[in-house]
């Protein structure tokens, strides 16, 4: 009974409470990319270093809290400059569409011009962020970093095994949880939101029904400036903040929203935990959960793993294709221009 | 020509088509009419292999042709025009027509690569096929238009104009004459009763537009919940009580106090 | 006056995937610079200019063009670089061979690089992968562990130490238990930390970088209580580390290539007052690469690289009298005077066989929270 | 026959490219020959690259965005073809690897067997569950002992089954094979899917790809690199050793380093070269012909073309497998100019969204757009470095030495690379939106 | 005799950059009528409604909503003025539900639009029953229905309507028909381009034959009706 429970402690410490918590972040990154996908029209190259820049700002205004002695309780301070990253993330993105998609919008260019237009921005973020933040690893992370931790887990149950759960895992969960409601009901329920529906639907008959489409358009930078900056801090403070990584999360994001079905926000929940837990699942070695469920004489010698983790990101990108396959626009069905 | 036997096609749980059977006879220009939503366009998508049937079977002169993808059957002589248009819009009017011909020559690459000469021949032949038919349907302006670019009749004219590139054995019209100015359509009715007779093209024919249907059809098919509803020439359909109810109507109420 | 300056390769990954170790690198080198030019220059007053090119570590052709430009345009005496192995294969056999130039790599230690065709002119200040293996295995033992996990950067330089290490280990009787890879830059490490930590183990040996994947992988372990006892390699050994897990992995320890020659703790200083990290991996190597070059024309008498590619390894070696990080006009002087210097360096460099570090390790473990010295081997 | 090749060029393409001539020759005089030719001759391959893309983007508007793994597969047939075998690696295990791939692939053949000629059931499934988990298992113990007795040779240097030691040129077509190889079962499975989710699963499909590269060291050395691919070419450093080659160039006024690399460029040039015209030509055939005006057909309207009698599928998948063999063969060259295949180097920055950049900007759909979109965007990547850092000490020359945000902005001019790409990419794009050269 | 409510003045004008579609065309509708425009295909009757809505460049001439200059207004800005218009193609929001295509015909309006709403589901009765299909699943009569109904919800001041009946079956059309004529007759004007010209000339206040992007007749809808050049050339004798 002990062992059971004890197996079941590992795999939630080592596959479900991490695989949770990162496929939350990246359903909040994948959250912005499908809402652009879903409204915009295109795929945001981009979104990456959307988050570097409003994190890069979150940091340094942390820093000056933290110089200044503000600080959050036990939350970290960075919650405190959030909305000042928010802000400044807004300013940019705004100022981005402004500069450079607007154009397009009126040429009515094709999807993949806005793409490679998103990967120019992606190009001039990616300096700017480093020209304001520098290319290093930044820790930014204060307050208590753990809601429960293993030593306190096994002092607290008596059991051989011990688990924990960070305070940002928590957060970070309970988070996009609330904004994918958040979102959706937006979409759904809102006049706003609707009518940023009919405008991705179709643009003429929107200016027909009297939508202001530059409105539209507005409010969903916004939002997305808010998507971005909110999944780049977490993600900042569960791991920490540095620039290349956070371009390398395209990769995972956008598989997520795809998985999900590209520009629907409860696709990008579902998508981002498909590709958490595929990841972290599949490569995960059951020898030592199942020297705990299993009797002595069957205990696995070998790793008991499926694939080695080399292949982690294989794994992840099969499974999408497989999801692919069965269901061609996501599991959400989601849009295809 | 065409045997459809107790053909399903449902979206979820809602019938399109619930159980529909006709016969199209070999050389006959067959209306279809019926409420909108009654199934007609879902009927044709399923006989032209693009949407696939729930249940039941389609035979063309005797072969079984149920779900053969859409290229398959072009090739077997069977062709159709789209209700709301399909048309290359990034290309001009006239390549429009000129990529209908099946089995071209230049459509292979090694041809294209090792046999200029003769796929040019065959492009000056097939030019003149595509002015010829732009000539009669009075469009012969824009052939060098973007068709993304023609008005919305005109657009339907080019989807005709397609039909009429190549020997069809059996022609599916979705509504040719929705938008199309009505002195056109007239001709446009010459042109298939002439191709009909002269060709030998059998035709089936959606519409709402019963001057148009009286003048070529017969029979006429009124289907009516994905089912058909009656069969007969059109003076028969007309009299029948359940099409006009579902169908027909009785004419304008308020036509007299308006003027 | 820099007109008729010497000019200077420094051809690092500044952006790509290893873009945060290139400045604290580049500041290195030109440290080394500024210090012979402070000096009074060499070969009676030339004096030294760097010419920065974009290695990318992503992109080896890239890295091969701009090379080739730092060659033939800028007209280099020398190239300190490039940083990984990928590019610096390339830009040997695309560039610096068919050019005649010398290069002095700081960072690319893979094995396989030991026996390119280099004419005699590819030198690198890092040791190669096979003997820290070697290193690592006797650093454990002495600990009594006998019972590892390794995860290792999955790129040439973590790949060869790994194996090298395994095999060492394995040699000595020990057991590894799992030897994975981890991707650097990567979003999340969970799944890694998993199988390390089914995999189990009494030490986890990270062969990674300290600010990029490597970190990572111990933050996943730390916080999941997979492993709290690690061994650090030199990718690894910084000040960077204890500030990224502050008293988080007391008790952990390491080894990374120094001597007790104060070679090291002077360059630090020196690296300070200079406003970069003198302690992040691999810069103290490019302070080296630099001086040595710089020495190597001095000792030929002449800037042109076939001559001084053949005193470079007389510097780098005994007989001669011990320089440290600081001392270059010291040496300057001696090897002005006709005589011999032994350049030690930031890292204790001492060449050997084809012009690679022998590689000489300093002992290190964390203690409250600080990086130790425990000693030298 | 010339004539088609240049159909459609109108005076201000050719004033294009000769403005893009500008830029490469002036290079030349402000850096050197040698630069630029090296330059060149990788610009070269990125245009035939781009060509890949844009018959499948301009063409048939497929959304390939795993460039990179084609690329990489076409490397790897360059080391498979032109390295020496390692004789004891194979001896230990080289048969036993080979038999064990039969096996996989055995695999895999019944199981799609098996599910197509089963009737749709849950027995289906199972059985074809079955069949792969058995397959796997087998395939592993065959596999794994093989594997690791060939890496356990010598694993510092080699650890590899090595090539064939054939000429390094052979392997180009073997690349477009290769590439073509992966095309034609990623296309069998994938290519139904629309836009960014193609796009998304070849992305993902170029990631397996690279980490079977990265992790499979028996084939290729994994992320310890293959290096020693042989050139086509005479080594520069043996001209230089030749007598009569350096008295030759001395003779006429050339000094022999610069003569030797300039010629070993040269060479590869005229290579590359006549692989591109031989592209361009079949392309530019295609494109002006029923073939071009059918995937223009089908790129429009898929379902209108089906209905037309064109079949969609076989279509797309033709123009799949030769796009990605196009880029098979450019990855073969890359390999062969480098002389090197590093696994790790394989990111999509560089080898997919770069050649997308270039196909854009170029003007996709159009052959001699590609081109050009290569060259210039090629050399933008390279010479923006320069242009960055000189921006910067323009921007700080006005300021005082030492002070912090002189020092900032110059430490930050290596990132001005990627600012300034963007900018010129976005300023291009702006002013052409529809690229530099349309299609017409 | 004043000005008509509505009137697109002498208007000249082309898409983009491209030649002239229209030639000094005018088309006008005056409080509570009815006008019909009628013309061979490709005539520009589409492009003269979107003239008169703001969607192309007049060039020359004027478009005047109640004696005030409305040229230079966007479309928009021309629907808070109490404009409406269905296209001919496009004119449903596909992915989005019937219900929820309606609701956007009212989106300017603020005050409560279940009547209006409940009106348009009486009118056409298959709406109701698929209000909560997406539209684009929709028949091609249903779709045409959708358009028509957004138009409604607007509670428009000038309806304008891009034959509204092209695809709809008998009984539909000509209860549409009855429904545009009550419409009118509480004060709303209705501008309409036709196919089906007889029936719409037969309700029609007001007719216009255009060709070429030219006025060639205008004249009352019974009038044109009875003129056999017009019969035998636009309304297929
Ligand atoms: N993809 C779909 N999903 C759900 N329902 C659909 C779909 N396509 C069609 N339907 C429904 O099927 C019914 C039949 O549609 P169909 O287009 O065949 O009608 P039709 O007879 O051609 O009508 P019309 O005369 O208006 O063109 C309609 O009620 C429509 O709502
Ligand atoms: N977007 C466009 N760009 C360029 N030309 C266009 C465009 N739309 C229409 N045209 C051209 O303008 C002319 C008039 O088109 P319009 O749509 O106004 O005709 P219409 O009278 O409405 O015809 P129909 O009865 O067929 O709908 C046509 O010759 C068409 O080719
Ligand atoms: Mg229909
Ligand atoms: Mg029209």
């Amino acid at each position: 009974m002990v062992d059971a429970l004890n197996g079941l402690i590992v795999l939630a410490n080592f596959v479900l409470i991490p695989a949770t918590a990162y496929g939350a972040q990246l359903a909040l990154g994948a959250l912005g990319v499908t809402l652009i996908y879903g409204i915009l029209r295109f795929s945001n190259f981009a979104h990456g270093d959307t988050m570097a820049f409003g994190t890069a700002i979150t940091v340094l205004v942390t820093w000056g809290f933290q110089a200044l002695g503000i600080s959050f309780g036990p939350l970290p301070t960075a919650l405190l400059a959030l909305p000042i990253g928010i802000a400044a993330t807004s300013l940019l993105v705004v100022g981005t569409d402004r500069a450079v998609y607007r154009f397009y919008r009126k040429q009515r260019a094709a999807p993949v011009i806005y793409l490679i237009a998103s990967l120019g921005v992606m190009f001039v973020l990616n300096g700017l962020v480093r020209f304001i933040i520098g290319t290093d690893d930044q820790r930014f992370t204060d307050g208590e970093r753990f809601l429960i931790s293993v030593r306190e887990f096994k002092a607290m149950t008596g059991l051989a095994e011990g688990l924990a759960i960070r305070t940002t895992q928590a957060i970070t969960v309970v988070v996009a949880v609330l904004v994918v409601a958040a979102l959706f009901w937006f979409l759904n329920r809102t006049r706003t939101g609707k009518s940023m529906r009919a405008y991705s639907d179709n643009e003429d008959l929107a200016l027909l029904s009297g939508i202001n489409p530059e409105r539209v358009v507005l409010y969903t930078w916004l939002i997305v400036a808010a998507l971005a900056t909110t999944a780049g801090v977490l993600y900042g403070l569960d791991k920490s903040f540095k620039p290349f990584v956070y371009f390398q999360l395209l990769l995972p994001i956008f598989a997520a929203a795809i998985v999900g079905g590209l520009g629907n926000p409860l696709g990008a929940i579902a998508g981002g935990f498909v590709i958490a837990y595929s990841e972290v699942l599949i490569t995960y070695p059951m020898k030592r959960v199942l020297g705990y469920w299993m009797p002595e004489s069957l205990e696995p010698d070998g790793l008991v793993q499926l694939l080695s983790t080399d292949y982690k990101f294989a794994v992840s990108f099969s499974i999408l294709l497989i999801v692919l396959l069965f269901r061609p626009t996501g599991l959400f069905k989601g849009k295809s221009l | 020509m065409i045997v459809v036997e107790n053909l399903h096609r449902h979206f979820g749980g809602f019938r399109a088509v619930d159980g529909a059977s006709l016969r199209i006879e070999t050389g006959s220009i067959t209306g279809l009419i019926g409420p909108n939503g009654a199934g007609k366009t879902t009927l044709f998508n399923v006989i032209a292999g693009v949407l696939k049937p729930t249940s039941g079977k389609v035979t063309m002169a005797g072969e079984e042709i149920t779900g053969l993808p859409p290229h398959e059957l072009f090739h077997k002589g069977l062709l159709r025009t789209f209700q709301i248009a399909h048309e290359f819009s990034s290309m001009t009017v006239r390549e429009n027509l000129m990529m209908v011909p099946g089995a071209q020559r230049g459509e292979t690459l090694w041809e294209t690569w090792f046999n200029r000469r003769q796929i040019e021949a065959d492009e000056r032949a097939l030019l003149a096929k595509a002015d010829e038919v732009l000539e009669f349907l009075t469009i012969s302006h824009l052939r060098d238009e973007k068709a993304g670019n023609l008005s919305g009749g005109q657009k339907k004219l080019l989807e005709l104009g397609r039909t009429m590139m190549v020997d069809a054995k059996i022609v599916f019209l979705d509504e040719v004459g929705a938008g199309v100015n009505r002195t056109l359509l007239n001709t446009i009715g010459d042109a298939i009763l002439r191709l009909n007779k002269e060709r030998g093209y059998t035709f089936v024919v959606i519409e709402h537009d019963m001057d148009f249907i009286g003048k070529i059809c017969d029979p006429v098919i009124c289907m009516a919940e994905g089912k058909v509803l009656a069969e007969g020439t059109l003076a028969e359909i007309k009299a029948n009580e359940q099409v006009i109810e579902a169908y027909l109507g009785t004419g304008l109420k308020n036509k007299v106090a308006a003027g | 006056d820099g007109h008729g300056a010497i000019k200077l390769g420094v051809s690092l990954g500044f952006t790509g995937p290893l873009e945060s170790l290139a400045p604290a690198m580049a500041g290195g080198a030109e440290l080394a610079m500024g210090e012979v030019n402070a000096a009074g220059g060499i070969l009676d007053g030339k004096m030294f200019e760097a010419v920065q090119g974009d290695s990318t570590c992503i992109d080896a052709s890239a890295a091969t063009s701009v090379a080739e430009r730092l060659v033939t345009s800028d007209g280099v005496a020398g190239i300190v670089g490039a940083m990984c192995s990928g590019a610096t294969g390339a830009i040997l056999a695309n560039v610096a061979v068919p050019n005649g130039i010398v290069m002095v790599s700081p960072s690319a230690t893979s094995p396989g690089l030991t026996t390119a065709e280099d004419n005699g002119l590819f030198f690198r200040t890092a040791p190669s992968d096979a003997r820290q293996g070697v290193i690592i295995s006797e650093i454990l033992a002495e600990n009594g562990i006998t019972n590892v996990a390794v995860s290792y950067t999955n790129n040439d330089y973590g790949k060869g130490l790994a194996d090298a290490f395994e095999s060492a280990f394995e040699a000595a009787g020990g057991t590894v238990t799992i030897n994975a890879a981890h991707e650097d830059n990567k979003a999340d490490y969970s799944a890694e930390v998993g199988a390390l930590a089914a995999a189990g183990g009494e030490v986890l040996v990270v062969a990674g970088y300290v600010d990029s994947g490597g970190s990572g992988i111990v933050r996943a372990a730390l916080d999941t209580g997979a492993f709290d006892t690690f061994y650090f390699p030199d990718g690894m050994v910084s000040e960077q580390l204890g500030l990224n897990f502050p008293g988080e992995i007391d008790g952990s320890f390491g080894a990374n290539p120094g001597t007790d020659s104060n070679g090291a703790q002077l360059y630090q200083d020196m690296a300070t007052a200079g406003g970069f990290d003198g302690t992040s991996p691999f810069s103290a190597e490019s302070y080296d690469a630099a001086a040595l070059i710089m020495l190597a024309m001095q000792a030929a008498g002449s800037a042109d690289p076939a001559d001084y590619k053949d005193t470079l390894m007389d510097v780098a070696n005994a007989p001669g009298e011990v320089i440290l990080p600081g001392e270059l006009a010291k040496a300057i002087q001696i090897l002005k005077d006709g005589g011999g210097v032994d350049y030690s360096g930031a890292s204790a460099v001492e060449l050997i066989g084809p012009g690679e570090a022998g590689g000489n390790y300093r002992q290190i473990t964390f203690e409250n929270g600080e990086l130790v010295v425990v000693g030298y081997r | 026959m010339i004539g088609s090749l240049f159909r459609g060029m109108t005076r201000r393409d050719l004033l294009l490219f000769a403005f893009v001539a500008v830029l490469y020759i002036g290079t030349a005089y402000v850096q050197s020959w040698n630069t630029v030719l090296g330059m060149v001759n990788l610009a070269l391959i990125s245009a035939i690259m781009a060509l890949g893309v844009n018959m499948q983007w301009g063409y048939a508007g497929l959304l390939n965005v795993g460039v990179m793994g084609f690329v990489a597969l076409g490397g790897l047939a360059a080391v498979l073809v032109s390295v020496p075998p390692t004789e004891e690696a194979v001896s230990a295990g080289g048969l036993q690897i080979v038999i064990a791939l039969l096996l996989g692939a055995a695999t895999v053949a019944a199981a799609v067997v098996a599910w197509g000629k089963m009737p749709p059931s849950r027995a289906r499934g199972f059985a074809v569950a079955g069949i792969l988990l058995v397959g796997f298992f087998v395939f592993r113990a065959v596999f794994d002992p093989a594997v690791a007795r060939v890496e356990a040779v010598n694993p510092a240097s080699t650890g590899y089954l090595g090539g064939l030691h054939l000429p390094v040129v052979i392997s180009w077509p073997v690349g477009g094979l290769f590439a073509a190889g992966a095309a034609w079962i990623i296309g069998k499975s994938a290519l139904r899917l629309r836009s960014d989710y193609l796009a998304i699963a070849t992305l993902g499909i170029s990631e397996i790809i690279i980490a079977i590269l990265k992790n499979e060291d028996w084939l290729s050395r994994g992320v310890k690199n293959a290096t020693g691919v042989p050139s086509p070419m005479p080594a520069a450093i043996d001209l230089q050793n030749d007598p009569s080659f350096v008295e030759r160039v001395t003779a006429w006024g050339f000094d022999p380093v610069t003569a030797s690399t300039i010629s070993v460029k040269l060479g590869y040039m005229a290579l590359f070269l006549a692989v591109l015209v031989a592209l361009i030509w079949l392309t530019q055939m295609a494109l002006n012909s029923p073939w071009g005006r059918m995937m223009r057909a089908i790129r429009d309207n898929e379902v209108a073309a089906s209905a037309m009698g064109k079949d969609v599928t076989k279509r797309h998948l033709q123009i799949f497998i030769l796009g990605s063999a196009v880029c098979g063969m450019a990855g073969a060259m890359l390999v062969t100019l480098d002389g090197q295949l590093t696994p790790g180097t394989y990111q999509p920055l560089r080898f997919t969204f770069l050649i997308w950049v270039m196909v854009i900007v170029g003007g996709s759909g159009n052959n001699w757009g590609s081109v050009l979109g290569g060259f210039l965007i090629y050399w933008l990547y390279i010479q923006v470095e320069p242009i960055g850092i000189w921006t910067m000490e323009m921007i700080t020359s006005g300021m005082a030495d030492g002070s912090w945000l002189k020092a900032h902005l110059l430490e930050s001019a290596a990132h001005m690379r990627l600012l300034t790409m963007g900018v010129i990419l976005l300023v291009v794009l702006r002013f052409s939106p529809r690229g530099l050269i349309p299609e017409r | 005799m004043t000005e008509p409510f509505l009137i697109g003045d002498t208007m000249s004008g082309g898409y983009g950059s491209g030649p002239d579609i229209l030639h000094d065309c005018t088309v006008s509708v005056d409080k509570g009528e009815i006008a019909v425009i009628v013309g061979p295909n490709g005539a520009g009757k589409s492009t003269a409604m979107k003239a008169v809505f703001g969607m192309l460049d007049v060039r020359q001439g004027a478009v005047r909503l109640g004696g005030e200059d409305i040229t230079k207004l966007t479309p928009q800005a021309r629907v808070a003025k109490g404009m409406g218009f269905v296209p001919q193609t496009n004119n449903i929001f596909t992915s989005m539900t019937v219900e929820e295509n309606l609701e956007m015909g009212a989106f300017l309006r603020h005050d409560d639009i279940a009547q209006t709403m409940a009106q348009v589901y009486e009118l056409f009765p298959i709406l109701h029953e698929k209000r909560n299909q997406a539209a684009g699943e929709l028949s091609g009569g249903q779709r045409q229905q959708v358009a028509v109904g957004r138009a409604l919800m607007t509670q428009p001041t000038v309806l304008m309507l891009d034959e509204p009946t092209a695809g709809v079956s008998p009984i539909v059309m000509d209860e549409l028909f009855d429904r545009i004529i009550e419409v009118a007759r509480t004060g709303i004007s209705i501008l309409m381009v036709e196919q089906n010209a007889r029936q719409a000339l037969e309700i029609a206040d007001k007719g216009y034959v255009l060709v070429q992007g030219r006025n060639a007749y205008t004249d009352t809808g019974k009038a044109l009706l009875a003129d056999p050049e017009v019969r035998k050339s636009f309304l297929g004798g």
